[in-house]
């Protein structure tokens, strides 16, 4: 049952990079072949990718796409050709939540309303600020609102006062954060939504002579994320591997060959991490990943996984300080 | 089609212009023709990819190319208008993205698309005229302007989305996603827009100034062209063909977002350079450009068909590009 | 032939350059049927004045009259269509097009709706060449074609407006008898025919010969206005230059016997079978039709171009020159034919265009700014170049002391050969003087000249020996009186 | 120092040179400086700023920003020298994330530091030195030559990594992280450089030389000077100095990334073109381009300070590009 998959990639970045990875790894395993096409987050290079996959003739469509709206429009195109498409790492647009054969996603809301009752429980009062990620693909909206919601649950009476885009990447992380050390703005807590923008902000924090008095959190839960909790940098943040969701979405691709029922869709694995339970955190790199499944330690099936029926809507929110 | 144009747009010297005999002379003017090496490169291209992969000869999937050049096409033949009067322009991608989702803003609220449809066309033309306007009278270098007005577009695009995509919600289908006899609309307009324009650049007024002006612009003032004026109307043509180009972009993404054409203007620019347009103004031709965009925009599809990574696709393009204006600068020596 | 009716008055124009005072109220009248020439040395305004005349420069006041009415849009434009065409003194030409589109550039003609008629500009074309006695084909693409013909080129294009009044900048600057004839012919013809021609002209054997009327200008200003029978030469010269200029031509002979330059059965890019030779202190001359070669022949001694075949030697050694670097080491300098090409920095300040020869010269890294600047200031006030300050950019100069910018620049790198290419085009007379004394002073030290002009008076006047070239071979060499206008025309025709 | 440089940059008019005397005559000598309209800009738009918010004059936040600001300043000298030769240069942010990737996996394969460092180094200046060769030689527009290297850089460092980063694990840190009298070592650098280039383009016979080719080629070719040879000079120094940079971005930002640089090359374009120097070559000040990359540096500073949205700084770009263009366009012609 050799197939050929077409995966196409919304950017060049290391998440994204580790999901066709270890895709592809497992997919060639299984006797498959897998090209993999890079949208580099360009809406008319994710459609025209998936066209030429169409035009191809593959025979499944991995669509990991960095627009929710257009990479649904893709997926249509797919669909009318009669070939099936996953999502993984990304959502529909909420009105073409039917369309794609299946998801694997993060649950960002959840990944974000984690770490704000964590926030409102153990830092009262403290004011926050926020490097988001890129805007427009939904996933920092939801983080984002997630956040918001944990804060207010929490009932910690905390404030983000600060929020902008470090584009997911360390070099805006530094930036941003050391604008944010050089504004009037009074915060004590720092919440990156990812690993690599956190890398920016420990760095401008530690030049500026200010490590250690700031709380900070991030998201993703990446193995660098892991020693700054074991130095005691940082305190805590969401696991979000992509190794583990590129697994249930090979999973998924498998089942779905083999013709048997799936869940449609799921959530990635995503508890938050601390220093007390590194030990079971899942590495993104790929080999520690498959030693660690090897090991027994780590199980993952799809099938254990609670279906997903629907998507939160979710409002774009650039500009919203 | 292709042989026609090509003579049209013919800006070397040839002095059989008025025979009409079909025959050895005009294959030796077809050896001669600037295009020649560019459209041998190209068939070379094409060939070596449908050996290694036939699907990509396949009828779906030329049409599926030329879906997909059309946009930067449409696009390449204003930028090709610009070069030749010796303007550049870096906001055309923006411009487009801008454009669109304003667009998909109207019609979520509600306006018409016969009236969203005509807003677009008149932001782009209003938009490039201010530019050439402000390039034209005030003797600026079109390149740091449009590269000033490329982060203004892009930043108001950003605020008016938050960042975001704005769903058409299946409106607006017609242009992007019609067929006439089994041929997607884009790519008529495409072909019709090159047609036109070769004509209009070989046998009007407005052609040969557009060339005279090029070339030396203070000549063509001195012979009585209106200079500025005359800018401002290449600008005000290639704003109307980035109007339907984001017409058709948008109509095909069904959304519209800041960065959906990002990137355009480079492309476009090289596709024309690539072409044979010389930047100093002066030289270039539709065909070249026709050449050009296919030429480049076949690149990421071929490197999908055959299934090599698209990190290949930059570098088979850097050289697509360097290898065309070598060639090119080769030929015009002799 | 001249008539009472007066086309085109200007009336106290005055133009400013920045700070500078370009014209200082300046007027001038043209009637029909006649050819009125304006004279005055170089930086006078007359380039300045017909630019005002066509709209190419705005005057800050003063007015213009056509047939008596007042223009009030001065617009290049405007004035063509008001009858008004323009030769002006550099090349307005466009390079990448046709002979015969650039005739047509502005008035392209039509068929129906709006078609380009290519075949009717084409023949017109033709017509206009061929009425002009000149041979060139109008399908070429003019960047193909040499300085003089491409002077035609613009000829034709102003001819062929049929405008009323002719307005010619130095067209002969770049042209031989041959081509001289031609154009006087043509000016006869229109004249004849009601137009009124404005011609400037720094050759005055010229303006005696075509002009009715000539009017001085000096510093922006009118000095004097007469029929071309009633001023003398020696009046004319005292007008323009504010003083007396009693011989042009200096020359004393100075040549020793060692042959520094020898060209011997040279080849190359526009000419074949060269044999040539060159003596300390000597001045050679080299003279022919436009096109004959002569630019190329010199162009490749230095450099520029390198030799087919053949052998150059310096002093009796035989060396191989491929670059104009190289040429430059063996003590060789160039004055190439078109100065705003290849001869100046335009954006660049008189200081820093004098100096540049001089930097690849140089051992040291740096540049003292003081000794640049000294230097210049002695090469500005020997070849009285006429500017505000060393530091103003060489592009808002007038052409004449542009060359002379490039004379200085040449003049700065003491080399023992000078190669010149048409050196004193554009020049004044009493500039010319100034010129044709440093050259004097420079085969005095020991110098050679190796000089291509088209002048033959000046070949006269300045040559210890003369090389006659035709179709790209050397036909003739003709020393001391041999040296006769006859004697040059008939081997170069 | 800033008063200095200018003075050694000017390149205007200016009768008064001899006299050393200070007072009137120099100020009126800095009010037709051509930067004198930009630096007041700069000054005006700082004052608001830090009226708005006064943390933006901070000794922090100056600190932040040069250290922002020096590794676009680096860049900008070489594109300065650059555009001052006619030439201009597409491809250098991508070559520096390029050379920061090498440099990171030749880290991570155990290769000392120090060699690392100079093969980053060899790897700019020998690429530009390559492109400047095709350019030179082949008398090829540099924009399109640059525009396809750019694409090849691109694709050979997302094969490299592919698509991903390759950090550095604190190796390298010293020269993006260590500090002289609490001043930044690449601020030092960045300044160092500015004043050392501000003074080689005045009274050098290699500055002299610069502003001879830029402005005529063939004039340049014709007064001896290796017009080819030294483009390529040129190009190596602006490889030089891009390598330079790459070495202090990787070090500040501790990893290696395809795209780290991207968008730096229309950065400094348009630092350098904003701070005077024309695109077509033969005008320019290393003072004036200091000005240019340090006011678009502080606009993205100056907007997160006063905490507008981050969208509103592609407007304010764009808006001070283009202002600073037209002041500039409307001093010249006096
Ligand atoms: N574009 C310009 N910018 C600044 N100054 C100028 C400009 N054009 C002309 N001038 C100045 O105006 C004066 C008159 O110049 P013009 O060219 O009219 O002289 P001309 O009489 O034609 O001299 P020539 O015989 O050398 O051609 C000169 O002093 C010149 O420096
Ligand atoms: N760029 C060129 N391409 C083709 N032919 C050229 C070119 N330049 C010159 N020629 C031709 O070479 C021949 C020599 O021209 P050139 O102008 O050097 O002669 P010349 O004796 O110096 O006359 P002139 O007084 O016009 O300078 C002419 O036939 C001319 O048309
Ligand atoms: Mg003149
Ligand atoms: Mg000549």
């Amino acid at each position: 049952l050799a197939e050929e998959i077409g995966y196409v990639l919304a950017g060049p970045d290391i998440y994204y990079a580790t999901e066709a990875e270890l895709f592809q790894k497992l997919a060639e395993d299984a006797g498959h072949t897998v090209t993999v096409a890079n949208s580099e987050y360009s809406p008319s290079k994710e459609l025209a990718n998936v066209e030429d996959f169409i035009a191809r003739g593959v025979d499944i469509i991995v669509l990991l796409s960095a627009n929710a709206e257009s990479g649904t429009q893709a997926a249509l195109r797919a669909k009318e050709a009669g070939i099936p498409i996953f999502f993984v790492a990304a959502l529909p647009s909420p009105a073409g939540y039917d369309i794609p054969t299946g998801i694997v996603s993060g649950d960002w809301i959840d990944m974000g309303k984690t770490v704000g009752e964590y926030v409102g429980k153990n830092h009262p009062g403290k004011n926050v600020a926020l490097l988001e990620g890129v805007y427009g693909q939904g996933i920092a909206e939801m983080i984002r609102k997630g956040f918001d919601t944990g804060i207010a649950n929490a009932n910690g009476g905390n404030e983000v006062v600060l929020a902008n885009s470090a584009g997911w990447n360390r070099k805006d992380g530094l930036a941003v954060t050391q604008d944010f050390l050089a504004s009037s703005k009074e915060f004590e807590v720092i919440y990156a939504m990812n690993e690599e923008m956190m890398a920016g902000a420990i760095q401008a924090l530690e030049e500026a002579g200010e490590l250690g008095n700031y709380a900070l959190f991030s998201g993703n839960g990446k193995e660098i994320g892991w020693s700054w909790m074991r130095d005691g940098i940082m305190e805590a943040t969401v696991a979000n591997p992509p190794t583990l969701e590129a697994d249930l979405n090979f999973q998924m691709v498998q089942a779905h060959i083999a013709g048997i029922d799936y869940p449609r869709h799921v959530y990635n694995i995503q508890p938050l991490l601390t220093v007390d339970n590194l030990d079971g955190a899942v590495p993104w790199v790929i080999d520690d990943y498959l030693a660690m499944k090897a090991s027994g330690k780590l199980v993952v099936d799809l099938f254990a996984q609670p279906e997903i029926k629907s998507m939160e809507v979710w409002e774009a929110s650039g500009s919203s300080n | 089609m292709l042989n026609k144009s090509n003579d049209l747009n013919e800006k070397q010297p040839s002095k059989n212009d008025q025979t009409g005999v079909i025959g050895a002379q005009q294959f030796r003017q077809f050896l001669r023709n600037r295009n020649t090496p560019l459209l041998i490169g190209l068939l070379i291209y094409i060939a070596i990819i449908a050996l290694i992969e036939p699907a990509f000869l396949s009828a779906y999937n030329i049409r599926n190319v030329m879906l997909q050049v059309s946009v930067a096409g449409i696009i390449t033949i204003g930028m090709t208008l610009m070069i030749i009067a010796g303007q550049i322009d870096l906001s055309v991608g923006f411009l487009v993205g801008l454009t669109a989702c304003i667009m998909a803003a109207l019609l979520k609220a509600g306006v018409p698309e016969i009236i969203v449809a005509f807003s677009g066309l008149f932001i782009c033309i209003s938009s490039q005229m201010v530019t050439g306007l402000v390039v034209a009278r005030l003797k600026l270098e079109p390149f740091i302007v449009t590269l000033g007005m490329m982060a203004i577009y892009r930043g108001i695009a950003l605020l008016l989305t938050r960042g975001a995509e704005i769903p058409l919600d299946r409106k607006f289908e017609f242009l992007g996603r019609s067929r006439f006899f089994e041929i997607p609309t884009p790519v008529f307009i495409f072909i019709g827009l090159m047609i036109l324009f070769a004509f209009i650049l070989s046998n009007t007024v407005f052609g040969k100034q557009l060339f005279a002006v090029g070339e030396n612009n203070e000549a063509a003032y001195l012979a009585g062209i209106n200079v500025s004026k005359f800018k401002i109307k290449v600008y005000a043509l290639h704003g109307l063909l980035a109007g339907i180009a984001a017409l058709i972009l948008m109509s095909r993404i069904g959304v519209g977002s800041p960065n959906m054409a990002s990137g355009l203007e480079l492309e476009t620019i090289a596709a024309a350079v690539v072409g044979g347009a010389a930047l100093a103004g002066g030289r270039g031709s539709i065909f070249g450009s026709f050449l050009g965009v296919v030429f480049l925009g076949i690149i990421s599809n071929s490197m999908n068909i055959i299934g090599v990574s698209t990190f290949w696709q930059y570098i088979m393009l850097g050289a697509v590009v360097i290898g065309a204006v070598i060639i090119g600068g080769l030929n015009k020596d002799k | 032939m001249t008539s009472n009716n007066k086309i085109l008055e200007l009336q106290n124009i005055v133009k400013h350059f920045g700070g500078a005072k370009a014209l200082d109220g300046v007027s001038f009248d043209l009637y029909s049927g006649e050819v009125h020439t304006i004279c005055g040395e170089n930086g006078a305004g007359k380039s300045t004045l017909i630019k005002v005349l066509s709209g190419a420069h705005t005057p800050d006041s003063g007015k213009i009259f056509i047939d008596g009415n007042l223009v009030n849009d001065l617009t290049p434009n405007e004035m063509l269509k008001a009858g008004i065409a323009t030769i002006y003194q550099e090349n307005t030409l466009f390079l990448h097009l046709s002979v015969y589109e650039n005739i047509f550039v502005g008035r392209e003609l039509t068929s129906k709706y709006g078609r380009l008629d290519k075949s009717a500009m084409i023949a017109e074309a033709k017509n206009i060449i061929t009425s002009l006695g000149a041979d060139i084909d109008v399908m070429d693409t003019v960047s193909t074609l040499g300085g003089a013909k491409m002077k035609i080129v613009e000829i034709a294009r102003a001819v062929g407006r049929k405008a009323r009044v002719l307005v010619m900048d130095e067209p002969s600057s770049s042209f031989g008898n041959h081509e001289v004839d031609l154009l006087f012919d043509v000016m006869h013809r229109l004249r004849k025919s009601g137009a009124g021609i404005i011609f400037i002209s720094h050759h005055l054997d010229e303006v005696y010969a075509i002009s009715d009327r000539v009017t001085v200008i000096r510093d922006g200003q009118n000095i004097s206005s007469n029929a071309v029978g009633e001023i003398s030469n020696k009046q004319l010269i005292q007008d323009m230059v504010g003083r007396n200029v009693e011989q042009v031509y200096h020359h004393t002979p100075c040549v020793k016997d060692h042959v520094v330059l020898e060209l011997k059965n040279a080849s190359g890019y526009g000419f074949n079978e060269a044999n040539l030779y060159l003596k300390k202190g000597e001045i050679v001359g080299i003279a022919g039709l436009v096109g004959a070669g002569r630019s190329e022949l010199i162009n490749s001694i230095f450099g520029k171009y390198p030799l087919a075949s053949g052998q150059l030697s310096l002093y009796g050694k035989s060396v191989s020159i491929n670059t104009p670097e190289t040429g430059m080491k063996n003590g060789l300098c160039l004055i190439t034919e078109d100065r705003k090409i290849d001869g100046l920095f335009l954006g660049q300040s008189c200081n820093d265009n004098i100096y540049v020869p001089l930097l690849t010269k140089q051992k040291n890294l740096l540049v003292k700014s003081q000794v640049q600047k000294n230097l210049s200031n002695h090469y500005v006030d020997q070849l009285s170049i006429k500017i505000s300050s060393i530091e103003q950019p060489v592009s808002g100069l007038s052409g004449g002391n542009q060359q002379k910018i490039i004379l200085a620049k040449w003049m700065a790198t003491n080399p023992s050969i000078f190669l010149f290419d048409e050196p004193t085009r554009g020049i004044d007379v009493g500039a010319k003087e100034d010129v044709y004394l440093e050259l004097q002073k420079l085969i005095e030290s020991d110098k050679s000249i190796l000089i291509v002009s088209s002048e033959i008076t000046e070949l006269m006047g300045l040559c210890d020996r003369v090389y006659v070239m035709k179709a790209g071979t050397i036909v003739n060499e003709l020393v001391d009186e041999e040296i006769t206008e006859h004697n040059i025309l008939e081997s170069a025709l």
